[in-house]
């Protein structure tokens, strides 16, 4: 049992980290800021959430669970809050968001 | 005249010292009213000849009043002690402040000078530092006055103002405070390590303390040190300093300045070194050929200088070699000779400044070749100036004879014949580069019309110090008997 | 930015737990050390964050600047007056043995007041700061 | 050895590389930067920079500050928390009062390029020579 | 009134959470805090119904959930964008009116927006919504959405 | 396992300093330094596990909330270089 | 035991508590008069503590104090000893001196209601310095060394040219910097020991094993320290910061801030590494040798074309120090005692100078040397007072300067480099120089009255510049108070290594 739950939360563990390192990637790969902020997403949701379900996991339940709960609780709050923030400054600062032509239908995989 | 003013020898000796200083502060107070201002500036200096004088029966009777001030480090302390040499150069010191005192009150009012004020102030100091030399008892003491009358005679250097008298003041003080600061302090510094003290000891303070090159070292420092003493070639701040009035001229050249420098190396080498130090080791030797080299090119550029200012400041370089020769030969006779020469060459060269200040103030002429008859204008001046000339050359009637005949005789018994040569070179140069001086102002007629004398003061103190010149030719025995008991 | 209506909520929701937040770090200080600081900062942070949203002028009705330095000079004062209390008490200074008749229980009061110090001084600085900066952008605006 | 310990290592050494890489860049964009903010912005990776080598799980430091532990009665080194902590509040105040001075230059020279403070500066120097 | 009475048991239970120590002190502590984080509340004027949001009842953690499936499901199709090397993007803006009657039910369904990868609000008020896709899709998706009708339930409290 | 979470934040932290550094604007060195922030607290929960201290949790959760402030006060300067306005004239895009 | 034995024991730390409770104070208070008042006495409380504390050192040896009762190593130690006790009371003494002379000043150099900020910093600037004089705390130090900075960038910033502000922040960077670089040695220091006490350091460090770990920390140490001592070429903050600051914090600051630092590099090198481990192992003497050298002639070549002459002061300081890092440099009791009386000497006259100065910029508007022709006529005991302390800093005998040049020169006589004695002389020529230019523009200049000038300086400005003037003066006749304790310092120094 406890074994299971070991592996449960070694698995959220790495996929989360796998997700916040795929957000960092799409940090780096994407091509204009409003893009970017949609990579930089990844982090704060699923990167986020699996690594602290992970530790969760590994903490039982208890006092420190509810800290983790906080904190989950604290990112998801706070994340969209500063995204909203800043994307709506970097618009009214005349950053242009790429936009795709309507002809151009990116090859969907 | 023991107890003048009923102190005792040591208080006079702080006296002595201090009264020029706090004359120095009436003066400044007094500054609105030349008269007092002037009047102070006499009697202290009278007051403080007499003090010297009180002490002279003292000296000659073999004490050695001492006053210990304070202990800065541990073996350095600032100390006075009277013995004979120094007795010669504070007597010289302070007779001399009475003579250009009057001087000076005629020709800053005959010049309508400047600031003049400052001009006592300084000078009053001037004199206060040069006695505090003249008292110290230790290195320590001798190189903290030493300093202050650098630095205090530098606004008399400056005193015009102008932009030549700054360029010269930064040459004095340049050349002064580097040959103080860079060789003189490393020697103090040095005499402080290796003796743990600074005390003048009679047969050296450094005897047993120093050997082999390092003599040559420790001499070189001191004599080079020693910047006042203007041996080439620390000897550019004499020219430079021709800026400045002429009452300090004769203060630099006479009273004060080159005399303190030439009484250091003097009492250095009585004192610190010691004869035994220096005739074990070779440094008298280089210290000679130094000395005899300055001597003779000081001359040489002193035949070539039109201006009669520069003509006499370099014969004051070559005079002060003669007494820098004159100690390194190291023959008793020589340094008694050297003892002489510092109060013939002070009598002797305040006459001659003063007598070309005196030119100035009345004639307005700088140059020796505006100088033709002026002789018959100034009669009086340049009488003095010819007995002065005659001193400096070693003629009679002057002291100047006296001296050189004393060196002139060590020399010769030390058997040092580059010295011999030197004297002999420099006596012949001395009279080609004074007696033309003397020749057209008598014998030449003049160019302008006529003039006058100089003012009653200037001439008074002319007359006073020729006279004195004269004067020691004929009756030398108190110096002598002074210059005696250095020798011990 | 008040009315930009998410930072607006957001910052009504959080404020009442960054308060309570700051306190609860306060008290739990005092079983090791650092709490003041923390908790000050964190104080600090919930009104500056108010001042964000809702204006300087409304920060600075409801917290006023006097107030502000009286906070960052009387923390300095609670925590230098512990150790002078320990002085005068005869022990060494910030010697909290001293402090009650048990030392460990001495220790903790010690610690706590320090702490509180600490915090009370560290959110007055804070704010403080804060103002300063906010009032100079001000100015450089008019 | 365990896996786990092996890859802690690797994250210390991991770790201690970030230290050096962040203080040289912070000591970069100090040097490098004309614009004041920025030059604080590095002094403060630049210090950030030392807190990591401090806290770097490397034991440099190590005991705990047991805030949620009730089994310590008696206290356990405390030091590691003081002193980051105290680096840290003294890093604040000096990237505050930085900050502060910027703000103040910007309304002295309306500027907080160093290059145009230095420009305005040599100008005045220039105007008042002339006079 | 009410209100604050349930902030403070609210920030009481908060204050009780974290702390884990219950001794009489560290209690009456918390009770002391709750109290003036609540009146600090009042004096700022944040304890109204934007700030302590009772009205929505127990049904925005069945929201929360299926919004983390939302979450999830979106976060795949970006990781799959971000690591496909052509990098298949069409940033797009798409604006609509979003149904919620009250500026806390759109501030919840702005950040709600914003919280799934792949889109984000701009702007929003009660006239339009003004949200960025990372791909048409997911842009056009934003447009009278499942999230839109689940946050105007919430928000009437139903 | 902790470690390797911890690893893949390094990673994903050295990235985010990069587009910090390569920007080219400032709200792309926001959005990064936000992001950092984000690890940050993520790094400090697990290495407080990986280190067995979970009082960590509490630097964590103080890092969060100072966290989003900070990105808005930073934000609010950039735009309005004016910490204390109160936001009636903030219409957005008059500004420039 | 008495209540004058109860205050007895508390000596290490009084100094350093009192002005940290009277900050906070002073904000209270607001008022100035009050303020000022308050922060006189406590400055002179701390005086006259860090006077019986050296006296007592002189008596017991060196004192531990245990903070919060907590023995060494685990607790903090306050440690004082014959030099730290003696850089307190200079410290103090300057403090305590600048102190009347502010009351005055900065009503005409600071804007009313920054006043009490101005006392609030100073203080918490005195309770740095004398903290990290006390200290016996690695990183403890590192705290107060920041308190100090922190506090002295504000005084800085508080002058009143636009420049101040430029000068406070270019400070302000570059002592971070010097800040982080000695936290990531005692960072070192603490990785390799396992202890931040000095002392226990110092024993630790005797049988450590690997060398390179603790060169590198001695190596972030000294370029960290140098950087607050403003080491040539480290100096790069100095001018500015003394030339645009209000000129009670530029005296306070020329007198004390680098000086403190200097105690750092000396209890740094002396005490915790041990002068065999930094001058065998390592070119630590030839490279301060030369550091030294090249500060003592460029930052004196500088100081001669400056037209401002606060900053030519300022230059003249980094020269100065370059003096005292020298004496470090020979590593013998001599060398050791020039530095520490240099570092007293230095402390008064230059403070005694930056007050000087705030009156000349007073009544002339500024302190250009082009606007000060024949300032000596009016202002004539400022002139002469700034000639005498300007002596001073060329070395006449007389001066408390010339002390320490005696002990610089000795030494270099004493290990028998002459070239040194005549390289030290040397560069105290250029002192010359940059002192005459002052005196030709005050004295030589302009024979007219110069109608800028507004006559003497008043006496709230007069009276305490001529006090530290008079010690300036006082220090080179009466040894006693600056080289008995200094050469008792230095021999501690030079046996308190491991
Ligand atoms: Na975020
Ligand atoms: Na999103």
């Amino acid at each position: 049992m406890i074994s299971l739950i070991d592996t449960l939360s070694w698995v959220c563990l790495a996929a989360g980290g796998l997700f916040a390192a795929i957000g960092g990637l799409g940090l780096l790969r994407m091509p204009d800021f409003f893009t970017r902020m949609h990579a930089a997403s990844l982090i704060d949701t699923m990167g986020a959430g699996l690594i602290l379900l992970g530790l969760l996991l590994q903490a039982g339940f208890g006092l420190v669970a509810m800290k983790l709960l906080m904190l989950a609780g604290l990112i998801f709050l706070s994340s969209p809050t500063s995204t909203h923030a800043l994307a709506k400054a970097a618009l009214a600062k005349g950053i242009e968001p790429l936009l795709a032509k309507r002809e151009d239908r990116s090859s969907k995989p | 005249m023991d107890g003048l003013l009923n102190f005792n020898p040591t208080q006079a000796l702080w006296l002595a010292v201090v009264l020029p200083a706090l004359a120095a502060v009436a003066i400044s107070l007094l500054g609105r009213r030349p008269n007092l201002r002037e009047a102070v500036t006499l009697v202290t200096a009278v007051l403080v000849l007499l003090q010297v004088v009180g002490l002279l029966p003292l000296v000659l009777q073999g004490h050695r009043p001492t006053l210990d001030l304070f202990e800065v480090l541990p073996g350095l302390n600032m100390k006075f002690v009277l013995e004979p040499l120094g007795m010669v150069f504070a007597l010289v010191a302070s007779s001399l402040w009475v003579v250009s005192s009057i001087y000076s009150i005629g020709y800053m009012r005959g010049n309508r000078e400047a600031r003049q004020t400052r001009f006592y102030v300084c000078f009053a100091l001037a004199i206060g530092s040069a006695l505090g030399i003249a008292f110290a008892g230790n290195f320590f003491t001798l190189f903290v006055f030493y300093e202050i009358l650098t630095l205090i005679t530098f606004p008399l250097v400056t005193h015009h103002g102008t932009r030549k008298a700054k360029a010269g003041g930064r040459v004095y003080l340049g050349v002064l405070l580097f040959s103080s600061i860079v060789l003189l302090l490393p020697a103090l510094i040095w005499t402080w390590a290796l003796a743990g003290s600074t005390d003048f000891v009679v047969g050296g303070l450094l005897r047993d303390k120093l050997e082999g090159p390092a003599v040559l070292g420790m001499l070189a420092l001191c004599a080079f040190g020693v910047g006042k003493a203007a041996l080439m070639p620390m000897h550019r701040w004499l020219p430079a300093a021709m800026v400045a009035p002429t009452p300090v001229s004769a203060l630099l050249h006479a009273v004060a300045v080159v005399k303190a420098g030439v009484f250091t190396v003097v009492k250095l080498v009585v004192y610190l070194f010691g004869f035994d130090l220096l005739r074990d080791s070779s440094a008298a030797a280089a210290l000679v050929a130094a000395a005899a080299f300055t001597l003779v090119a000081a001359s040489v550029v002193a035949i070539g200088a039109d201006n009669l200012k520069r003509r006499l400041a370099y014969s004051t370089i070559s005079q002060l070699a003669y007494v820098v020769l004159a100690v390194a030969l190291i023959a008793p006779f020589s340094v008694i000779g050297a003892v002489l020469h510092l109060v013939a060459h002070a009598f002797g060269k305040i006459t001659l400044f003063f007598a070309a200040g005196a030119i100035y103030t009345a004639a307005h002429k700088t140059e020796v070749s505006q100088l033709d008859g002026i002789g018959r204008q100034m009669p009086m001046t340049m009488t003095a100036f010819a007995i002065g000339a005659l001193s400096m050359i070693g003629l009679p009637p002057a002291m100047g004879l006296v001296s050189k005949w004393f060196i002139l005789q060590g020399a010769m018994a030390s058997e040092q014949w580059l010295a011999v040569a030197a004297l002999v070179i420099s006596t012949l140069l001395g009279a080609a580069y004074l007696l033309p001086i003397v020749y057209r102002a008598f014998f030449r007629a003049p160019v302008d019309g006529q003039g006058e004398e100089a003012p009653w003061p200037m001439l008074i103190a002319m007359g006073l110090s020729a006279g004195a010149t004269v004067l020691l030719f004929l009756m030398p025995d108190l110096a002598l008997q002074l210059a005696k008991l250095v020798v011990g | 930015m008040r009315e930009d209506l998410i930072l607006r909520v957001v910052a009504k929701l959080l404020i009442p737990f960054l308060v309570v937040f700051a306190l609860y770090v306060q008290f739990h200080g005092d079983f090791g050390p650092g709490g003041g600081f923390q908790a000050g900062t964190i104080l600090a942070a919930a009104v500056v964050f108010y001042a964000l949203i809702f204006g300087l002028d409304a920060a600075r009705r409801q917290v006023p600047e006097r107030l502000v330095e009286v906070m960052m000079a009387a923390g300095v004062l609670i925590f230098a007056g512990v150790g002078v209390a320990s002085l005068l008490l005869g022990g060494q200074y910030l010697d909290y043995d001293l402090l009650s008749h048990d030392p460990i229980h001495g220790q903790h009061r010690g610690i706590f007041w320090v702490e509180l110090g600490v915090a009370v001084t560290v959110a007055g600085v804070m704010l403080k700061i804060f103002y300063m900066f906010a009032d100079r952008g001000r100015l450089d605006e008019e | 050895m365990s896996p786990d310990s092996l890859l802690g290592q690797w994250v210390s050494h991991f770790s201690y590389f970030i230290t050096v890489f962040l203080m040289m860049a912070g000591l970069y964009i100090v040097i490098a930067r004309g614009n004041l903010i920025k030059k604080l912005v590095g002094l403060s990776i630049f210090q950030t920079s030392v807190y990591l080598l401090y806290v770097a799980p490397s034991k440099l430091l190590n005991g705990t500050a047991p805030i949620l532990s009730p089994q310590y009665q008696q206290y356990s080194n405390p030091l590691p928390h003081v002193l980051i902590l105290t680096a840290i509040v003294v890093g604040v105040a000096t990237l505050a009062l930085g900050l502060a001075l910027v703000v103040r230059i910007r309304e002295a020279y309306g500027s907080i390029d160093e290059d145009e403070i230095l420009e305005a500066e040599e100008e005045r120097r220039r105007v008042s020579e002339d006079r | 009134m009410l209100r604050a009475i349930g902030l403070f048991i609210v920030l009481l239970v908060f204050w009780l959470l974290l702390s884990g120590l219950y001794t009489p002190f560290l209690i009456g502590a918390g009770v002391g805090t709750a109290l003036f984080a609540t009146w600090f509340g009042r004096r700022l004027s944040v304890v109204d119904p934007e700030g302590q949001p009772f009205q929505l009842g127990w049904r925005i953690f069945v929201y929360w959930l299926w919004l983390a499936g939302e979450v999830a499901k979106s976060s795949l199709t970006v990781a799959r964008i971000v690591l496909h090397p052509k990098l298949p993007i069409s940033p797009s803006l798409v604006r609509f009116k979003a149904s919620q009657s009250t500026d806390l039910g759109r501030v919840i369904h702005a950040n709600s927006i914003t919280l799934t990868p792949g889109t984000l609000s701009i702007h929003c008020n009660a006239e339009e919504f003004l949200v960025h896709g990372l791909t048409r899709e997911g842009a056009e998706g934003c447009v009278n959405s499942a999230m839109d009708r689940w946050v105007s339930r919430c928000e009437q409290g139903r | 396992m902790f470690a390797v979470a911890a690893i893949a934040l390094l990673v994903t932290l050295s990235l985010a300093i990069a587009r910090a550094w390569l920007g080219p604007t400032v709200f792309d060195r926001l959005q990064a330094a936000n992001s950092c922030g984000t690890v940050a607290t993520l790094l400090l929960a697990v290495f407080g596990f990986l280190d067995g201290r979970p009082e960590f949790l509490d630097l964590a959760l103080v890092y969060g909330l100072l966290n989003v402030i900070g990105t808005i006060a930073v934000l609010k300067y950039f735009r309005k270089a004016d910490l204390g306005d109160s936001g009636v004239t903030d219409t957005g895009s008059e500004e420039r | 035991m008495s209540l004058l034995d109860k205050v007895a024991e508390h000596l290490p730390i009084l100094p350093v508590v009192l002005p940290l409770l009277a900050a906070p104070l002073t904000v209270l208070l607001r008022q100035r008069t009050l303020a000022f008042l308050l922060t006189m006495l406590v400055v002179l409380v701390s005086l006259i503590c860090s006077v019986w504390l050296l006296v007592r050192v002189g008596e017991l040896g060196v004192i531990s104090y245990a903070i919060g009762g907590w023995p060494p190593p685990i607790g903090i130690e306050y440690r004082a000893d014959a030099l730290n006790a003696l850089v307190m009371v200079l410290v103090n003494l300057i403090a305590s001196l600048v102190l009347p002379y502010s009351q005055s000043s900065i009503r005409e150099e600071i804007s009313y209601g920054q006043h009490y900020l101005y006392y609030t910093m100073l203080l918490l600037c005195i309770a740095g310095l004398n903290g990290i004089c006390m200290t016996g705390d690695a990183f403890n130090l590192f705290v107060f060394l920041e308190i100090s900075s922190l506090s002295t960038y504000v005084l800085i910033a508080l002058g009143r040219d636009r420049r101040a502000l430029v000068a406070a922040y270019q400070y302000l960077i570059m002592g971070t910097i010097g800040a982080t670089f000695i936290v990531i040695g005692v960072g070192f220091l603490y990785l390799m020991t396992g202890t931040l006490n000095l002392a226990d350091m110092a024993g630790r460090l005797g049988e450590a094993a690997d060398l390179r770990p603790v060169l590198a920390a001695l190596a972030f140490l000294t370029v960290g320290v140098s950087l607050k001592l403003a080491l040539f070429p480290l100096h790069q903050w100095l001018p500015n910061a003394y030339a645009f600051a209000p000129s009670p914090v530029s005296a306070f600051l020329a007198a004390t801030a680098t000086k403190v630092a200097v105690y750092v590099l000396l209890r740094i090198y002396f005490s915790v590494f041990g002068d065999a481990r930094v001058f065998e192992q390592l070119p630590m003497r030839e490279l301060m040798l030369l550091l030294a050298l090249a500060g003592m002639f460029v930052a004196s070549a500088v100081a001669i074309y400056q037209a401002d002459l606060k900053r030519l002061f300022a230059y003249s300081s980094v020269a100065q120090i370059g003096y005292i890092v020298l004496g470090i440099a020979f590593a013998t009791v001599n060398g050791l005692t020039a530095s520490i009386v240099h570092l007293i000497n230095h402390g008064v006259t230059k403070g005694a100078i930056f007050m000087l100065l705030g009156g000349v910029a007073l009544r002339a508007g500024g302190v250009q040397m082009s606007d000060l022709r024949g300032l000596a006529s009016r202002m004539p005991i400022t002139s002469f007072a700034m000639v005498l302390a300007g002596l001073s800093l060329i070395g006449v005998p007389g001066t408390a300067g010339f002390i320490s040049k005696w002990y610089l020169v000795l030494a270099a006589i004493e290990t028998g480099q002459w070239w040194l004695v005549f390289a030290i002389l040397l560069s105290s020529l250029l002192a010359v120089i940059y002192v005459w230019r002052f005196v030709e523009v005050a004295y030589l200049s302009g024979p007219r009255r110069n109608e800028q000038i507004r006559g003497e300086a008043p006496l709230g400005y007069l009276l305490p510049s001529l006090a530290m003037l008079s010690l300036a003066l006082w220090f080179g006749w009466q040894t006693e108070w600056t080289v008995v304790p200094a050469k008792a310092a230095a021999e501690w120094l030079l046996s308190a290594g491991p």
